[in-house]
């Protein structure tokens, strides 16, 4: 790359992602801080690129942009309609001050815990057990295989919002908007066989490039809330003992099954034998993406769903 | 360089304009309508000649029809995102410019 | 690479000073993202300059975007029973009682 | 290579581009001004990594592009049936697209 153009590159980069960052935490408006917000995720998504981290990208471009996108804005026509928050008023210069020594002196204690870490990274370790981990795709391969354990509790995570949610009452009413176009049910009917090519394709890509269960599922999720938005009735529902719970919770225990299945055959915990490797692998991927595209879709709809969605109003 | 690399070049440098004055509009242009008329050019034609020029270059199938496929998905996500916006702004009450 | 430890620490701050003074549950909500997004940055900022490229940061941060996707939701929910008052639960319940 | 080098100029022409439209999204003063202002960064993005993947021809990051281009229309969709009619609405929202729709 040209040095003075990858240059101009990076600052202006950085000086956007700055702005942005002030503007989407400190803007009066609302909707302008969250469409800041939006704006920085995208670009967010550049600075990945530039820094070798293409999987990381794709998350961003499907959970940044998709969910967490459609999360704030849906949230935000929600807020704004009960009485309107005042806008960021008069600052105290003295408590100013205090935040940013405190931020400034929890910055300098990270910096210093980073400083520290050992210099080489397991870079190499990654890659000289990489042969045994049955992908070809490093991530893929620490993030299944090697750290595993990190990936369930992270399902797991992501289970509990929905429980937390859930918890929290009934979905809000307005759930299927007034259709403002003819053109928004034929978006969705167009675009729904696309968002299910796109999650296998990146399922498929998953193994041995990046893309994997979490990008895929989140792009499946995303793609559930724009069919939504075009005028769908949710399919999902909050009865008892529906399949639904069990296929939201399906990630975490195919995950549970294998670590402690790992056991049973003498194994340590999540440590699969290595002609299995690539199987168990694939089986967790495709399951763990069905789940999350599922989680991510409940953690839209801000409530537990009702046990029928006929007849629940204006749906 | 090779004729194709010329051309594909040629073609990525051409799109760049349309982009360009997708911006100029969006910042100069009155108001919402005249703004979504200024923006479909650098969706459409800006990003249109940029695949195009890329897919010459690229030289490989596969990659051209990715290409021409993400083209195809902008296309449609802003042809409806226009009408969406239009649609709302009128029955909104927002009144176009110089009516 | 310098330059990116150097906005990540930018992040960091904005971050901070927003989630404390910012008003506004959704702006403090923002100012979280912000954070965690800094953190990100200097994970994989950190992971660029080792010589091979370690993956391990990488699979961090996937996993911390889902957390952090996660968390949000959950705010989310949240504010929004907040700012809509009594008047969802009510609902709700005429909701249930059909 | 020449033309790497012509690529790498553009994409910081196309970055540039979207530095000046940050402008729009200061000034408003529609909030659909603002959505438009992102819709067109989505564009350009889309462009700068598309010329970034076929310039160090890695065919990842033509899939960022793919799922950014497949997920543009949501934040678009979303911003209209959900977010734009509850924002400081001019007049009270009469929903007049419910006797426009099929």
């Amino acid at each position: 790359m040209a040095p003075l153009a990858s240059h101009a590159y990076d600052l202006l980069l950085a000086g956007a992602l700055l702005w942005l960052a002030w503007q989407a935490t400190h803007a009066a408006d609302l909707f302008r801080s969250v469409i800041s917000f939006i704006v920085f995720g995208l670009l967010m998504a550049l600075a990945w690129i530039r820094l070798d981290a293409p999987d990381i990208a794709l998350a961003e471009a499907a959970i940044g942009a998709g969910v967490t996108g459609a999360l704030l804005l849906s949230a935000l026509g929600r807020l704004t309609s009960a009485p309107a928050e005042k806008p960021a008023a008069t600052r105290r210069w003295p408590g100013t001050i205090a935040v940013l020594a405190l931020a400034a002196t929890v910055l300098a204690l990270l910096g210093a815990a980073a400083w520290q870490l050992p210099a080489p990274g397991l870079g190499d370790a990654v890659a000289g057990h990489m042969p045994r981990a049955g992908v070809d795709n490093p991530v893929t391969g620490v993030l299944l295989n090697f750290r595993a354990f990190d990936t369930l509790l992270e399902i797991g995570v992501l289970l509990l919002a929905v429980v937390a949610i859930w918890s929290l009452g009934p979905t809000p009413e307005p759930l299927v908007p007034a259709i403002p176009s003819p053109a928004l049910p034929a978006l969705g009917r167009m675009l729904w066989p696309m968002f299910v090519l796109a999650t296998f394709y990146l399922l498929w890509r998953g193994t041995h490039a990046p893309g994997g269960a979490f990008q895929a599922g989140a792009v499946l999720g995303a793609g559930g809330i724009l069919v939504i938005l075009a005028g769908a009735r949710p399919w999902l529902t909050g009865e008892d003992n529906g399949p639904w719970r069990w296929l939201l919770s399906l990630g975490v225990v195919t995950m549970l099954l294998a670590a402690l299945s790992t056991t049973l055959i003498g194994q340590r915990f999540f440590e699969y034998p290595e002609s299995a490797a690539a199987g168990v692998i694939l089986v967790l991927e495709i399951t763990a993406a069905i789940s999350i595209a599922m989680l991510l879709f409940a953690a839209y709809l801000n409530g537990q769903p009702p046990a029928r969605w006929r007849g629940y109003p204006h749906s | 360089m090779t004729l194709t690399e010329w051309l594909g070049t040629a073609l990525v440098i051409a799109g760049v304009p349309f982009l360009l004055s997708g911006t100029l509009g969006l910042l100069r242009f009155p108001d919402v309508y005249t703004r979504l008329h200024a923006l479909a050019k650098g969706d459409n034609v800006g990003l249109g000649l940029i695949c195009v020029g890329l897919g010459i270059q690229s030289g490989s199938v596969t990659v051209a029809l990715k290409l021409l496929l993400i083209w195809v998905l902008m296309l449609i996500a802003s042809a409806t995102g226009a009408g969406l916006i239009a649609r709302t702004a009128l029955a909104r009450g927002l009144k176009p410019w110089g009516l | 690479m310098m330059l990116y430890l150097l906005l990540a620490s930018g992040l960091f701050l904005i971050g901070c000073h927003g989630l404390f003074a910012s008003e506004g549950m959704l702006r403090k909500l923002l100012a979280l993202n912000v954070l965690s997004s800094a953190v990100f940055l200097a994970f994989v900022t950190i992971a660029r300059m080792s010589d091979p490229l370690d993956p391990v940061p990488h699979a961090i941060v996937l996993t911390g975007l889902v957390v952090t996707v996660s968390t949000t939701a959950v705010a989310l929910a949240i504010v929004i029973r907040l700012a809509a008052g009594g008047s969802d639960l009510s609902r709700g319940r005429r909701e249930e009682d059909e | 290579m020449m033309s790497t080098d012509v690529h790498i100029v553009i994409v910081v022409i196309l970055l540039l581009n979207i530095v000046v439209g940050l402008v729009r999204i200061l000034r408003g003063p529609e909030s659909a001004d603002r959505m438009l202002a992102a819709e067109m960064f989505a564009t350009s993005a889309v462009a700068i990594i598309l010329i970034l993947a076929v310039t160090t021809s890695s065919p990842a990051l033509m899939d960022v592009a793919l799922v950014f281009a497949l997920l543009s229309a949501l934040a678009v969709v979303t911003f209209v049936s959900r977010a734009w009619s509850a924002l400081n609405p001019p007049q009270p929202p009469k929903h007049d697209g419910e006797e426009d729709g099929p």
